[in-house]
């Protein structure tokens, strides 16, 4: 078995570890890093509960190799919060009943603040369609998208909106 | 669902990939954003021996309109082009189908160039490109040859690319007065699979004529084709139901589907003919209201 | 008897009618919830399963020679090795006999055949993939008609001379002549096959355990995503001894941890379970398995399977006079449901719904196929889907056949509110109701009249637009001990509760949550009796260690029967604080008043002494004679089922050339009895509903005819993503359940019981002038699609 | 799944039979046959590898000649496993036509897929499954008239 040696930031931590290179970044942060709050639900690539930012853009992380994500930066919901003060998504989605079991949680946040650095001001239909590829099977969606509306709102009031990282993807 | 062991490089340069795939020939697959790939390899259906990441390879990824073509790099994400400031402004045809692939994660890896080499016999992109008479770029050591969509998806997960090619990118016809483009398709539900779709071209002169259109369609056979009989059909017709009807019911004549969870022989066929006359009636909207 | 919403207690104290934020989530929105696949203890070894390709099939042999010899792979565990210990077949909950591993024979495409021991999930991956079995074909089984001819091989075999038969059971409700004789002089008479199709809970989170068996303490500890902790325990404990292993009751731990929906999915014990007990025992060390989801989709407990035939008679202006039912339920190769013992086919005799039926009569055959085990669960555990959808069906056919509006032929036909407390001809007592209350403000809210304007409008444009409505009665709560067991077990459920010295409360549950809230809802409970706040009240589920004993939560019964457990548990520590304020105040209890979490003195309401003063003299100042503490338990035996109801309308579009539904609308007024948490109640309606719309119109696992299943992954297994979705609008009555004791009735599977046949109704209702009368759910396009081509509208 | 057709082999008929009769000559027509191992004239075991692009599997298929009726009528039994997947086919393969040639061989199969091949792959199987028998019985054709 060779393994391949895989550096990377996470959360703002210079993170690295030797790892089969079939090994996938969903694994790696959890049973390597220890960060069990990005879930996998399907193993397909559809239900989204293993959802974490690479280099500003949302990713499943269930479908992506540790050893493609080595030199970037990724974001997960262990990142969120600011010290003790929750990330407004998470506040949102705690006031508004936005979750039940919690487990499609993380991955529908972590859709959801990609979503809202895209567009700020989303409609209802906008933000349905912006976390159409995060499946719930507790919530029926309706307090999802209060939350996410919640948030965005108070984002913007605060404009604390974070740019988002568009250092990839601006190369068109 | 655990991949089977892989090997895995990231070359830094198109030559040195193509190095790669000249020396591990039978072995090495590209790997784009893996979206399509990935999830094959987790189910253990795709086994490749060494992946070879296209990720750093430089100067694969520009949207650009040329005199004569739109030219889209192959590691253009679908997001990449679907919010690309040309193709938004006078590609709606691309706008559809870029917005309406996967969902938005995967739009956000998944690149133009790693689905059309993918090749599912569903996929978006070779519907829109057989339609556009698109090209395809593919680099060897040997230097670059363009290949015609309409030669190019061979059969279910094959192409008339060569192991030992990387493709580079794609060339769209660059669009003029009276011509536009439409996708449509119908899927189970949001990300899914396309059950059927039908992307549709229609070049219309100062006359109202049809003089010039492509119609592809995807979901409904071994692989995309091009509805060449359809678009015969509509060769001097003036727009409307009428001959958009005639074009649907050529198109699905062409199709070869199979009965599966998606729905039966039958139902396919009429969704091909349905579809081919929802795009046509877009393409044509988008066609009189473009002036170049 | 209807009541309104008024909170006993101020916001602080976040008693009953509070939409309280719920204590469980800062856990959840910050990525550390602990789900069973984030527990990991030292040295586990990872358990990963062979299964089979074939539905039916012997196994000739089975070659662990190559996967052996794979770097990390430990074990290869069969079913002949599994023979040696007696654990080749274990009991399920209905009293049937299920495979760990098979030694000769495959019953369903991706049953265990085989178990790898590894020491990481990549080892035991490729070792299942190097695993070599060898099968012989045999005939494949699929159809549950087909089963029951003669001609069919016998599938079960083990079941001795006498059961040599697909046919598991019979079982019947109701009077069969007088139903005969009522239909036969009806003078509207309808009939329809209708089908309920087989579907998956699919919760977001598979299944999984961690088995962690201790030899040197003999201690087994299993860390598991169940339900039924304490069940599950106790069946454990009857396999071991079963097996003459050394592992008993007393030394099991069941931990639950965190469970990512569960829906009754994780009700049953899986194969995957036992082996990794099983694993743990033989290893000596920890062993981990972790369901994937095709695994999840393919092998799991299913729902439904229900091929019914129902007829109706009516009078001529509507008024319905009798029901017949007759059901062939597909269970698979063994019937796992968890239905109570006396009830194999679950509270289906619940089928005559919202009305006031004279005579009816039910019956229902389990029978064996090629599958894996059928009719466990979707958010209903016992038929009242099945029953629902059937009923709100047969009653929609009847409106449209004698021309009389769907919502006025159930107002005429409703139980009528001073009917309860109502006996049905099938045996059950309804405890409350007001039905027609419900489709008054359902009909209000929706704009009922004016949307049929618009539909006569646009069916004469030729667009296809439809309205349907279900006033569904639901069953939950079980049960009442003397009717009501699982393997024995009477399904009451319990709480514990001790307040310590400064006022802070521990109340520990015999029920699971798996995101219902209870940690919140049950607290609000005891801030509502005892007026502690919310935020002093800590609750516990999930370790049998320390929880008392309960059946679990499924079949919407947490609130219906622990809900009571712990408002009594509360109330007898209430008298308890009674007697000691009465110490304290030098007063005699009978002279006391409770009030706002403090007892008083009659007539001078500023001698008192409030609930925490009272808890703190209980281990500081009890009076001589009395035990010193403020702790109570409560087992409770509820005295019937409650039976919440609603009235819900979808309004669907067609489009004509895909034979697409969309639900543009969709009203749901429910009652569910008085209200612990608004939020949380509506919160599950929402879930609810979705977990109808998904059979109404996407989900179905279908199998081929060789029995492979053509939905196991979520590329095929269709749950609704929040664009399929409609925006739920709810609205609620309440109507509180006369026997409970804080009058609640249970949410939490209403809504998926009530919407998939207003969803159906409103297809059927578009298309009825084409001649439609039925179309099995899930309704997917291109069986509108067939509709509208025959018909020449397509 | 049932497939069926005919093909026109430009070769006398007991060439065809006996070719249909030798493990090697009418395994190598076998889709992605790797090799053969020929247990009795009647029982052969191929390895082959089956798929479609990239996608494919590595399948152990033992094959049985079920039924030889010399010289027009030959069926052929295949029961082939892969982790996770399985195929058993049955092939019926009847000729007619003048003795010295050609030769019609009107054909039949019944093919079953089990497993996550059927499972997962539903929307590719059959159209592929038909490709597959079409290549090996034009193989067939054109080993024989190439002779």
């Amino acid at each position: 078995m060779t393994t391949q040696h895989v550096s990377l930031t996470v959360n703002g931590q210079p993170m690295e570890a030797d790892v089969e290179p079939r090994l996938l970044l969903v694994h790696l942060l959890r049973d390597v890093f220890g960060l069990t709050g990005t879930h996998v639900g399907c193993d397909t690539s559809n239900c989204g509960a293993c959802t974490v930012h690479v280099d500003g853009r949302s990713a499943k992380s269930c479908t992506v190799l540790a050893v493609q994500a080595s030199g970037s930066e990724i974001r997960t919901i262990e990142g969120m919060a600011d010290g003790a003060t929750l990330h407004p998504l998470q506040q949102a989605f705690w006031d508004q009943h936005g979750l039940q079991c919690g487990f499609c949680t993380p991955g529908m946040i972590m859709q959801s603040a990609w979503l809202l650095e895209q567009n700020p001001h989303p409609t209802d239909d906008e933000v349905r369609e912006g976390i159409s590829g995060n499946l719930c099977r507790c919530t029926g969606y309706v307090n999802i998208v209060k939350a996410v509306q919640q948030a965005a709102g108070q984002l913007s009031a605060s404009e604390s909106a974070p740019v988002a990282a568009a250092a990839t993807v601006d190369a068109s | 669902m655990i991949p089977a062991q892989l090997d895995y490089v990231r070359p830094a340069s198109l030559d040195e990939a193509l190095r790669i795939l000249v020396d591990r020939e039978g072995e090495a697959k590209l790997l784009s954003g893996g979206y399509s790939l990935i999830p094959l390899i987790k189910l253990r259906l795709a086994q490749p021996a060494l992946l070879v990441d296209l990720q750093s390879v430089p100067g694969l990824d520009a949207i650009a309109e040329t005199d004569d073509a739109l030219v889209i790099g192959a590691r253009a994400t679908h997001r990449d082009i679907h919010e690309s400031a040309v193709i938004r402004d006078r590609y709606p045809g691309i706008v559809d189908v870029a917005g309406g692939i996967g969902d938005p994660q995967v739009r956000n890896w998944g690149t133009i160039g790693g689905s059309v080499a993918h090749a599912d016999p569903a996929s978006d992109w070779p519907a829109f490109l057989l339609a556009a008479n698109a090209t395809i770029v593919c680099r060897g050591q040997g230097g670059e040859r363009e290949v015609p969509a309409r030669h190019f998806f061979v059969d279910t997960f094959t192409t008339a690319i060569e192991p030992t090619e990387v493709l580079t990118g794609i060339r769209i016809p660059r669009r003029a007065a009276g011509v536009g483009g439409a996708y449509q398709k119908l899927e189970r539900k949001v990300g899914d699979f396309a059950t059927a779709g039908v992307a549709a071209i229609v070049r219309i002169d100062a006359g109202g004529t049809i003089v010039g259109s492509g119609i592809g369609v995807t979901g409904v056979s071994a692989s995309p084709y091009a509805a060449v009989d359809a678009e015969s059909a509509l060769a001097g017709k003036r727009p409307g139901d009428d001959a958009f009807r005639a074009a649907g019911q050529a198109a699905a004549a062409m199709s070869q589907p199979v009965s599966d969870v998606r729905g039966p022989v039958d139902y396919k066929r009429a969704m091909v003919a349905e579809l081919t006359v929802r795009a046509l009636r877009r393409a044509t909207e988008r066609a009189l209201a473009f002036n170049g | 008897m209807t009541t309104e919403l008024h909170p006993q207690t101020t916001p602080e104290v976040g008693g009953m009618g509070h939409s309280v934020k719920r204590k469980e989530d800062p856990r959840f929105i910050q990525g550390k919830g602990e789900y069973i696949e984030d527990v990991n203890l030292p040295g586990q070894l990872w358990l990963d399963i062979v299964r089979s390709p074939y539905a039916h099939a012997k196994i000739k042999s089975i070659d662990a020679t190559e996967a052996l010899k794979i770097p990390g792979v430990a074990a290869v565990v069969t079913g002949k090795d599994l023979e040696g210990y007696k654990l080749h077949w274990m009991p399920t909950l209905a009293g049937d006999m299920q495979m760990v591993l098979p030694v000769d024979t495959v019953m369903y495409q991706s049953q265990e055949v085989a178990a790898v021991i590894a020491t990481s999930r990549y080892a035991a991956a490729d070792g299942v993939a190097a695993v070599e079995v060898d099968y012989e074909p045999l005939p494949v089984v699929v159809d549950p008609k087909k089963a029951l001819q003669p001609d069919a091989p016998v599938l079960r075999t083990d079941r001795g001379p006498d059961k040599q038969t697909n046919h598991i059971w019979h079982w019947e409700s109701g009077d069969a002549a007088a139903a005969d004789e009522a239909l036969a002089n009806a003078d509207v008479r309808i009939a329809e096959d209708i089908y309920i199709p087989r579907i998956h809970v699919a919760s977001i989170e598979t299944c999984g355990i961690v088995a962690d068996w201790n030899p040197i303490r003999q201690q087994l500890t299993m860390h598991l995503t169940t339900q039924a902790p304490h069940a599950i325990r106790t069946v454990v404990a009857l396999v071991a001894a079963g097996a003459g292993l050394p592992i008993y009751e007393h030394n099991i731990r069941v931990k639950t941890h965190d469970i990512g929906g569960g829906f009754g999915g994780k009700v049953p014990v899986y194969p995957g379970y036992v082996l990794a007990v099983a694993a743990s025992f033989l290893t000596g060390k920890p062993v981990k398995w972790i369901e994937d989801r095709s695994e999840n989709l393919q092998a799991d407990s299913f729902a439904r399977d229900y091929h019914i035939h129902a007829e109706m008679g009516a009078t001529k202006d509507g008024k319905i006079q009798a029901l017949k039912v007759r059901t062939i339920a597909d269970h698979g190769y063994t019937d796992a449901a968890a239905d109570p013992s006396k009830f194999p086919a679950g509270l289906f005799n619940v089928i005559t719904g919202s009305y006031d039926f004279p005579n009816a009569f039910v019956e229902v055959d389990g029978v064996y196929t090629n599958k894996p085990p059928g009719g466990v669960a979707y958010r209903c555990s016992f038929r009242v889907t099945e029953a629902v959808h059937a009923i709100e069906r047969m009653v929609d056919i009847l409106a449209h056949d004698i021309g009389k509006d769907p919502a006025q032929l159930r107002m005429e036909n409703f139980i009528q509110p001073e009917q309860f407390p109502y006996h049905t001809p099938t045996g059950w007592e309804y405890d409350s109701g007001d039905y027609p209350k419900a489709l008054q403000k359902a009909l209000d809210l929706i704009g009922y009249d004016e949307l049929r304007k618009e539909q006569a409008e646009k069916r004469a444009r030729g667009e296809l637009m439809g309205i349907g409505i279900s006033s569904f009665t639901e069953i939950v709560g079980a049960g009442p001990s003397h009717d009501f067991d699982i393997l024995g077990l009477k399904m009451f459920d319990s709480c514990e509760i001790r307040v310590h010295p400064t006022g802070k409360v521990l109340a520990r549950l015999g029920v699971q949550s798996q995101g219902q809230g209870h940690e919140t809802t049950f607290a609000q409970i005891i801030a509502e009796e005892l007026g502690f706040p919310v935020a002093d009240i800590k609750i516990e589920e999930g370790d049998t260690d320390t929880a008392p004993y309960g059946l679990g939560t499924y079949a919407s019964r947490s609130t219906p029967v622990a809900g009571a457990a712990t408002a009594i548990a509360a109330r007898k520590i209430k008298e308890k604080a009674r007697l000691l304020a009465a110490h304290l105040l030098e007063a005699s209890p009978d002279d006391l008043e409770w009030t706002n979490g403090r007892w008083s003195v009659k007539g001078s309401p500023d001698r008192f002494k409030t609930i925490q003063e009272i808890a703190f003299a209980a281990y500081t100042n009890h009076p001589q004679g009395m035990e010193a503490g403020l702790e109570a338990v409560d087992y409770y035996d509820p005295p019937n089922l409650t039976f919440p109801f609603g009235s819900y309308i979808a309004v669907v579009d067609i489009d004509k050339g895909t034979g697409e539904v969309t639900v543009r609308r969709f009203v749901a007024v429910d009652d569910c009895g008085n209200i612990i948490n608004p939020m949380i109640v509506d919160g599950q309606i929402h879930g609810g509903l979705t977990m109808g719309l998904a059979p109404a119109l996407y989900e179905q696992i279908t199998y081929d005819e060789l029995g492979n299943n053509l939905a196991g992954t979520f590329m095929d297994y269709l749950l609704p993503t929040a664009v399929e979705t409609p925006a739920w609008e709810l609205e609620k009555t309440i109507t509180p359940s006369p026997h409970h004791p804080i009058g609640a009735k249970g949410v939490g599977e209403s809504a998926t019981v009530g919407a998939p046949p207003a969803i159906a109704n409103a297809v059927v209702d578009a298309l009825w002038h084409l001649g439609v009368r039925n179309i099995d759910i899930p309704i997917t396009p291109p069986k509108v699609w067939r509709i509208l081509h025959d018909k020449g509208i397509s | 799944m049932q497939f069926q057709g005919t093909v026109q082999i430009d070769a006398p008929r007991d060439k065809v039979w006996a070719f249909l009769l030798d493990p090697n000559q009418v395994g190598s027509c076998g889709p992605g046959v790797e090799s053969i191992e020929v247990i009795d004239e009647d029982h052969f075991r191929a390895k082959a590898k089956v798929g479609v692009g990239f996608i494919s599997a590595r399948f152990t298929v033992d094959m049985t000649m079920a039924e030889k009726t010399p010289p027009d009528l030959a069926v052929l039994k295949a029961h082939g496993q892969a982790p996770g997947s399985a195929v058993d086919a049955t092939a019926r393969m009847e000729l007619s036509g003048p003795d010295a040639g050609p030769t019609q061989m009107d054909w039949s199969a019944d093919v079953a897929i089990s497993g996550t091949l059927a499972s997962v792959g539903a929307r590719m199987i059959e159209g592929t499954a038909n490709k597959m028998i079409g290549q090996t019985f034009d193989c067939i054709r054109s080993k024989l008239a190439g002779a």
